[in-house]
């Protein structure tokens, strides 16, 4: 699966060049760091009243399955003795939480939240979930500095190839 | 008067229903713009919410059709005019550029036949389980597209760039953030499968191909490619596709090991006694399947297989092993070796590698079949919790 | 509550008809049984009373979807229930015996991938013909059964058997006599094609294939073989699938010379200038491609062109050449060459050896297309009687 | 494509030996020495008969197309300056007449005639293409001994392989 390349012009000229304009429409993406996180703001007591009218439903009253429940979406939030994957005890970074809810949640109506609503829900998830205090306000400068704990159990594929079972 | 023929031929059309009469009697169906299967034959997936399993134990050789692979989707299947569709590449790139679909069908293209796997393939749980509930989340196809590497070399990608986001265009925005290596290795956005346009379901128009990588890093209806120097660190490698190992969780757990399965016997087969062509698939994530050892008596002795001939890299390769059953109680197992010499390990060497909490992802454990004095073939579970 | 996220689902299944939505913003269709064509993509055979053409211009790579596989049939599809399907072997043979379809599946299997074509795919006549209506009675498969010659050592062959007549159980009942040496050579009764059950058209539940040989020899719905030591001179290897050449009658003439076509660029393709990959399929029946040549100047100079791997025996190998198309008038053309150093002829060297009253049977000529200064290719018909 | 049999058993056993009865049901072929025709006859006038209701309507009224008309299936007699291909002109065994009418023809209702119905068309076709005489009575003792006018013209595949074009 490799090219002789050698007789290939420097450039075939298909496609175009993207102008600023075309790749902020569709560039969203945030890293850990925090390159990407828009301008906006929002705090644990308004990301609950949006997390009540448009997540309750699927992912439980505090992103929690009540006894006996089954939802039809991941708990969101856990307390210590759970051992259901959450964003408490299994999310490593801060920022993928504004990252996945602003592309993909409400699963119904994915992209229809504003960065303020995620900022918000964001904030709220992470306060259910007893990593910051109820009342702060999380904007672009401080979510991605939040800790983690689950960050220090994440380690890149440490299998090495060849005849070794890992 | 032609007509006359025509309308034999069409008469004949409708009598394909007749199921009972003498085919050497009654003329057939004339040709069709497009075929389909015998009524006699209805292979289906198996389907969930989210994903539908490939009915192995139903196939022959090495290709699944299309209409029969695999599926795992994070927000359905998108519906996307290629007339409109786009594929962006930024970010750390001398050049950033857009492409249209037909842009990419410009470019030097390749064709590859390799597998997919989802990296979630592994269930055990009850005894009357068929390949294709163990093991249904691998498919195979003959890809076409071009090189990634040539439309990195097209934007002119920074040395200084080490991951890259593919980022898909279905309600999930599934985002994976990959190595550029990888990119500049084998990695393909491909537009054609098994002969003719991508099925919907598999990307159309277009996905990333990374060959023998788990199933979820080849982005679908990918519309966008950022380089960068680090990982985006998304949910789906993050909260999913990581799994416990030991006192760590293991992340960016690409390759897919080696693994393999009998699908001649199986369940629901029924064995008569006699010579019996044991049959399946092998594959590995990291190169080519140099051989595939059955064993006959619940893994006392190994026995070398035939591999059916062209073995490709990272590819489905189709085993065979003559086998005499005569009417005793026995189980059946097959263990695949590639390349690297990587022997597929089972259930209890994954466990002992990993620990108690492993989880069901990368789990590609020998599978084994009972065989009952009176011929019946059942799926062998093993506890893993 | 669990049936509030399947009723999202379902609700999404809808959506598929939502053609100008965006994508990212609706959830698509949960997964299905058996997947479907894109919306956007309707390829089809082109069918005639008797026959139908693959789409050869608007496919990738080397496999045929099955359900556009060339048709040609003599009294239409038969429905052949599998359960109540025979196949006998008797005549020339120590142990006369009938197979059922159960029974030729437990026989030791090969997969292969070989192309099909009819011996009568050839036509010219005017400029807006595609590949299609030129070539398409051409099409490959991976193909999965038992070697006939598995079958022969199992009824016992006579040595003195030199022919063996193959019958179909359509209603046309179609027969050939096939030399025994092909037989123990590399023919199979294959059950099974791209994965799946071999398809109705294709010859459901099994039918006999001659790599290499002329489609018509390849018995589709193959219910009997008997063994002689002649042939039997049927209606299809008389009055048909013969061919004037010079003052005589060329009979018997199986194998299918070495054959190759541009696809891309083909009409009724646009070109734009810059670069461009000519892309193709060549073939032989007498054993592999070993070099496809492509000329951009009208026949003047040729090019090699780089083949796809992996390159079979007998099989449609992918080919292409980088080339840089500035405006100018030409004609594009290709030609195989096979490992018994064959070269594909023109059209006036095939009338140079058979004499002007050749038909179109056997007829592998070169196939020109001829681009114009504004971008429209166009095929070039060359007059033949 | 061959597989290595050394370890095969002699015989797999599977399958089961066929029984004559088995056979006889469906071994129609013949040879061009006549091996496989069945006791019958017929004669080019009752073959006329039959013709007419059964095969004209495709055929044409006596295997040939009226000026001008486009038959549904082929021709199937000519005379000397014809350069259709025909029974006369181009069919090299008298036997392929009788094995095909039996196993294909008439299109629509294949199988269906008796085997002196196919003595007689067979008769018929022979006499309207002018090789037999219109009295004489077809058999199995005589169809496979009559002289087939393009029989000379037939030689098997002359192409040998290799670089040559022919
Ligand atoms: C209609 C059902 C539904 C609604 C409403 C919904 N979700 Fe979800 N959510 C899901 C499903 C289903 C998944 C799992 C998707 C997958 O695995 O690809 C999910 C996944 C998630 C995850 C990832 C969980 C994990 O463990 O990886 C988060 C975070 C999340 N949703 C947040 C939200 C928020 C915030 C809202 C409201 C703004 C919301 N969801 C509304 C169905 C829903
Ligand atoms: C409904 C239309 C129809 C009728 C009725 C019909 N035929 Fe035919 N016949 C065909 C067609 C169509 C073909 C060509 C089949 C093919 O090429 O596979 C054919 C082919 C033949 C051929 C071979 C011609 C050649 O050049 O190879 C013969 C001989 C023949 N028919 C004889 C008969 C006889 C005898 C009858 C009546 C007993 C008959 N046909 C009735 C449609 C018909
Ligand atoms: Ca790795
Ligand atoms: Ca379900
Ligand atoms: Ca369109
Ligand atoms: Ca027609
Ligand atoms: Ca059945
Ligand atoms: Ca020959
Ligand atoms: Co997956
Ligand atoms: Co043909």
């Amino acid at each position: 699966i490799t090219a002789d390349t050698s007789k290939w012009p420097s450039t075939f000229s298909f496609g175009k060049v993207a102008t600023e304009q075309q790749i902020d429409s569709v560039a969203i993406a945030i890293l850990p760091n925090g390159t990407g996180l828009p301008p906006g703001l929002g705090t644990p007591k308004e990301g609950n009243v949006i997390y009540i009218t448009k997540c309750a439903s699927c992912h439980g009253a505090n992103g929690k399955a009540a006894a006996g429940e089954k939802l039809p979406a991941p708990e969101l939030a856990s307390d210590s003795i759970s051992k259901i994957k959450t964003i408490g005890n299994y999310w490593p970074y801060a920022t993928t939480i504004f990252d996945y809810v602003r592309r993909a949640m409400p699963y119904n109506a994915p992209g229809s939240l504003t960065n303020n609503e995620v900022y918000s829900i964001t904030a709220y998830l992470l306060s259910a979930n007893n990593i910051i205090k109820p009342d702060m306000v999380i904007n672009a400068h401080n979510l991605y500095k939040i800790n983690m704990p689950a960050r220090k159990l994440f380690i890149p594929d440490d299998r090495r190839g060849g005849p070794e079972v890992r | 008067l032609q007509s006359s023929l025509t309308k034999w031929v069409q008469t004949a059309g409708a009598q394909t229903l007749i199921k009972n009469g003498d085919p050497t009697k009654i003329t057939g169906a004339g040709p069709s713009t497009v075929g389909k299967r015998s009524l006699f034959e209805k292979p289906v997936r198996l389907t969930s919410d989210t994903s539908s399993r490939t009915p192995l134990q139903d196939l022959y050789g090495t290709i699944t059709p299309s209409d029969l692979h695999y599926e795992r989707h994070h927000a359905g299947v998108p519906v996307i005019d290629p007339d409109k569709y786009e594929l962006l590449i930024h970010g750390m790139v001398g050049k950033p550029m857009v492409f249209k679909l037909s842009d990419l069908k410009r470019f030097p293209s390749v064709t590859r036949t390799c597998f997919l796997e989802c990296s979630g393939n592994f269930r055990t749980s009850k005894e009357t389980m068929t390949p294709q509930e163990i093991c249904g989340l691998t498919s195979q196809s003959e890809w076409t597209g071009v090189m990634l590497s040539t439309l990195f070399r097209e934007v002119g990608v920074e040395p200084k760039a080490t991951w890259f986001l593919a980022e898909g265009s279905d309600a999930a925005l599934l985002t994976r953030s990959i190595p550029v290596k990888k990119g500049w290795d084998d990695a393909m956005i491909v537009y054609a499968q098994n002969g003719e346009a991508i099925r919907p379901e598999q990307g159309y128009p277009a996905r990333l191909l990374l060959p023998g990588w788990e199933g979820n890093t080849n982005v679908k209806w990918i519309r966008r490619v950022e380089l960068s120097d680090q990982p985006f660190m998304t949910r789906e490698e993050t909260s999913k596709y990581t799994y416990p190992v030991k006192d760590k969780i293991r992340q960016f757990s690409f390759e897919m090991d080696a693994r393999s399965i009998i699908t001649y016997p199986a369940y629901p087969n029924q064995l008569e006694r006699g010579w019996v062509e044991i049959r399946g698939i092998a594959w590995s994530g990291r190169g080519k399947i140099i051989k595939v050892e059955v064993s006959t008596d619940a893994g006392k002795s190994w026995n070398a297989t035939n591999l059916q001939e062209p073995v490709l890299d990272k590819a489905h390769t189709y085993f065979r092993h003559l086998w005499q059953w005569r009417g005793d109680e026995t189980e059946i197992l097959s263990r695949a070796i590639d390349e690297t010499n990587y022997i597929q390990p089972t259930l209890r060497q994954l466990i002992e590698a990993r620990g108690i909490s492993a989880s069901g992802y990368h789990m590609n454990p020998i599978t084994a079949w009972q065989i009952k004095r009176d011929g019946k073939v059942l799926f062998k579970p093993e506890s893993f919790k």
